[in-house]
């Protein structure tokens, strides 16, 4: 089975900007993500945990979007502006898929 | 003053109180005790919807006068107001910089619904009644607040789009209180008897629960924050309190509420918000360091709310008529 | 007649519609407002347990006879029947392809167990009385509709194997729900006193917050599906709850419910489900839009069976008594 | 003899038992019924909270004797000695190898709060009081077993560091179950009064709904377990309880604790522990295999417990008094 | 400490049919999987949110397996059969492990 | 813009021992991890799920970090120590950074 290149882009990033993310990926023609809720967590900023929390403050959410290796570069630039200032994190890493044209 | 003494004393050992320090020593303790995520959301919107409908229930019954304008917009005024005041105690007091400063402040405009709910209870154990309207103006009190920090930290400059504006309006919490509060209003007592078994009767025994919750997320707070907690911020979160008491207190005569409607009024002046305000700093005031204003609020200020502060609001209250 | 209008309109203004309201608002307002998907689960089977439990305790007191056979009998051709008639008008007037308009029919074959839920409730409200085993009739309409959806996609060929078959039959909801009815036949009213603060008193307020958490959900998928909701399918949205209630009313008077059946079972028949057979569908009939068949189910016909369905349907069963 | 009998029945016929038998079924078909875990957590503390509470309450009105103390010690030595019992039954019948038998060993040595919790209401149902500080020796029950276990594995050799034994005794369970037992201790009827209708009135139904859950996981685990389940081990699972029973029966005697407080003590030293013993293995004595001591302590002891158990300590306790 | 390559997959598939896709995996000689939550997502199909959802249909889970490179292909061709005519995307990366006998 | 290589080691481990990971990790000096709860799952010992289990044991959470590489072997000493006698694994990846002083 054949398959192709692609990037994931993984994304940290505290849980009241998620909207805004998303947004940006929507805005640059990303095909799709999905969320994953995050448990717990440490950084510079200090240590972190879900548990008994209500606010949405101080947690953290995973945004995973798999993309064209072409559209890289100009989805990096708006998302790392949105995520500089902000707490969070962004990788990208290759992955291989089997349908191309969906991403 | 003896029966100062006495409400302290009693209201010290209720069961609320109790669990919430219960809460504090298994966090310092380093118990794995936690409360699910998801539970102690389901148990917020419990009680906001308990607290909104109850308040519209009354209300539906009292009527709709003109003190109950008189109070909403006393409320956004103050919530608009008492940020100014913080943001120079703690300009003169801390050395915070600005932009913390005016988070810290926001968050002492605005509200804590617990504190509310907790000064509710009390004032059930004591026999007083209130105004119904008063959730209408916790609610009125939880975003002006947010506004004046961003006009604070940028020396007036307009800081704030729309969206984050009607994200902070229409959060979750606000949404359920105020609908609740006039599904009340719409379905009066009898509405409120169809539901009571379930939005009465186990009240108490969830405020309990979401109290020791509380408590944990405070020690783990206090933990977190003790790096950034100095000396003359740990006492603006017990001084401060008592200055945004002083402004409701004179407010709640002006309007002219009833014992019951003063000691609520001081309290949500007293109280400093821990969830809709930290959210919407996230957004509008992303500098502005978490680690700062959460364990001030959670920390200290709130329990000081809890044990000390709501005996004395009462008193006040109870001075004053 | 006159009867009908007030019955709706207090039906309009029960704090149950009201909180559904609410939650379609929040969510047309774009509020953050969420119920936890763990609390949104608990809350549902807490209603499962409960209502099976009732029905089960009714029943032990009540006493078996041909009756209920006969309507567990009725119920479940209904279910496989229905989904025909959904399927020709589907085709006759919207134009939806055939899988997803199989897809569709099964939901009317099936049922929702929250419209069961209201009308029981509104049934309660006006004193009615009914027989317990409504909910066994309830869990016997789950599944044959899905059965008929298959045979409607694919022309009378087999397309359902066993194993899809056994999960929808076994799904959770169902599965509490008749064990429930069957430990609440055992245990009869003794029982059921014993949990009764448990799940007879807070049982109205509970199904508030479910409702509210239906709203958001309504208002989610109407928005989501706004694309693919056409004139005619919204249209059949809002008649074919009628067609099934047509059924419904026909099948009592054949089987001989009380008033209070005979408006639970023409209910039942109106409904459509949203949970068993979406995820049933997925399954068995993965072609088919769930962006079709979703918002119309959960946002169109659910509503209307809420406010103005309930009513009606109870006056055509005292209409027809 | 009748009596027993009888008991056994009624108690077979139980709604708690009845749904948890339901668990079980749900499981063996391979239904997809779940409950949430943040749900499942949650009743837990609430179930935590009101045993502890109103064991609280009852010793602030019953008082403090000496009859707590030795009480306290009575279980936490037999919490130390059991595990060395069961450890050479376990060896000269089942094969096991020793750190495997060491781990088993520590659960029956160490308690299950839910057995204790459907033994406090039979109690209820027949009418008989019981020491409220019983839920204190249940906590003290918790946790020596599990030092033994570690001595067993090692041959006498120290193997526990003191930072896993802190973990193992304030994990969130004892400290909820603790600190309510002190906040009734202090708060007295007049607290139990305020948050009645939260921590007792539902109690037994929302009981129910945690031994659906119950039901579920043991069902589950006896799948996943069946290869390791041999019968000896069966055997010993349900041989074991009774052993466990005869020394509470005797330290209850030389205790002199109430018919209550008998059937509580015997029941305490019959149930085998399935939350804090496993958990603190996994890090204590990562060697054993959980697929072994889970299946045995929740699908093998914990129904027989449930089941034929209670009944039969309740009618030993009556005995001996 | 010396790693190993080894092949990490990563399903993204409907609630729904978690069953059979790890069905599938159990069938072709995988030696485990992780199954994690998702909260949220966007794809050709629209979006969904879990937060209120009682039913599975119209979630994500995300299935993750470490298996040999060897077994790639066997894996792919049953899982992308399963996966084609449902919502739920696949991707293939490169990971390096400690023990290599295990997977 | 540009990105730099880091590595993103990827722990599946049982949840009671998810403290004794994080203290390790805080101890060979590693910036920042996130913690993502899990489902359920699969491997030699059999299936497990998360499902209306109460306690801790038998149930795993995935703890991710990234950090350099040149930390990736006194890192993974320890870390392999802690796992082994234990339900669990480690992998190591390859993924792409912005602020490459951050990890
Ligand atoms: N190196 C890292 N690897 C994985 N997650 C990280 C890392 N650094 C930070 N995070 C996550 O991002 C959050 C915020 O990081 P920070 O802004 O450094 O406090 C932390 O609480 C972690 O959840
Ligand atoms: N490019 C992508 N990257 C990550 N997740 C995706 C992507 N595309 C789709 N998904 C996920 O798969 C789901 C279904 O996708 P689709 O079938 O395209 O609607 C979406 O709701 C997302 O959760
Ligand atoms: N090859 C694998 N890929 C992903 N997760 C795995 C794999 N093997 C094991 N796991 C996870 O690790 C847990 C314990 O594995 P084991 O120790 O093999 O039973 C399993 O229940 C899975 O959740
Ligand atoms: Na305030
Ligand atoms: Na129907
Ligand atoms: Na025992």
């Amino acid at each position: 089975m054949k398959t192709h290149s692609k990037k994931r882009i993984e994304i940290m990033i505290e849980s009241p900007l998620l909207g805004r993310i998303t947004e940006t990926l929507d805005a640059h023609g990303v095909t799709g993500y999905t969320v994953l809720p995050a448990l717990a967590g440490r950084g510079e900023d200090g240590a972190w945990h879900r548990d008994g929390v209500i606010g949405r403050a101080g947690s953290l959410v995973m945004v995973i979007s798999i993309i064209d290796a072409d559209r890289v570069q100009s989805v990096l630039e708006p998302l790392f502006k949105l995520v500089k200032g902000q707490i969070g994190i962004v990788t990208v890493s290759d992955v291989e898929v089997i349908r191309p044209d969906r991403f | 003053m003896q029966n100062v003494f006495d409400l302290a004393a009693a209201n010290l050992l209720a069961p609320t109180v109790l669990f919430f320090a219960l809460g504090i020593l298994a966090s310092v303790l380093r118990s794995d005790l936690t409360i699910p995520e998801a539970v102690a959301k389901g148990i917020s919107l419990y009680l906001m919807m308990s607290i909104g409908f109850k308040g519209g229930a009354a209300v539906s019954s009292q009527g709709v006068d003109t003190t109950m304008f008189l109070a909403l917009i006393a409320g956004a005024v103050l919530s608009g107001v008492i940020p100014f005041v913080a943001f120079g105690l703690l300009r003169a007091t801390t050395g915070l910089p600005q932009i913390d400063a005016a988070a810290v402040a926001a968050h002492y405009g605005s509200i804590s619904i617990v504190t509310f709910l907790a000064a509710t209870q009390a004032l059930e154990w004591s026999g007083i009644g209130s105004e119904g309207y008063m959730v209408a103006v916790a609610a009125a009190m939880e975003t002006p607040a947010i506004a004046a920090a961003l006009i604070l930290a940028s020396n007036g400059a307009r800081r704030f789009d729309g969206n984050t504006m009607r994200e902070v309006l229409l959060n979750g919490s606000i949404v359920v209180l105020v609908g609740a509060f006039f599904i009340g209003v719409i379905t009066g007592e009898e509405g409120l008897e169809s539901i009571a078994p379930f939005i009465v009767a186990p009240f108490t025994g969830v405020l309990c629960l979401f109290l020791l919750d509380m408590g944990l997320i405070a020690g783990r707070g206090l933990k977190e924050g003790r790096n950034h907690l100095t000396w003359p911020l740990i006492l603006f979160g017990l001084y401060m309190p008592l200055v945004g008491a002083a402004f409701g207190a004179i407010a709640s005569m002006l309007v002219g509420l009833s014992v019951g409607g003063t000691c609520l009024m001081i309290t949500l002046c007293a109280s400093a918000s821990y969830i809709a305000v930290p959210a919407a700093l996230r957004l509008a005031l992303p500098e502005a360091r978490p680690a700062i204003y959460l364990p001030l609020s959670l920390g200290v200020t709130f329990p000081f709310n809890l044990t000390i502060g709501i005996p004395l609001y009462l008193a006040i209250a109870t001075f004053l008529h």
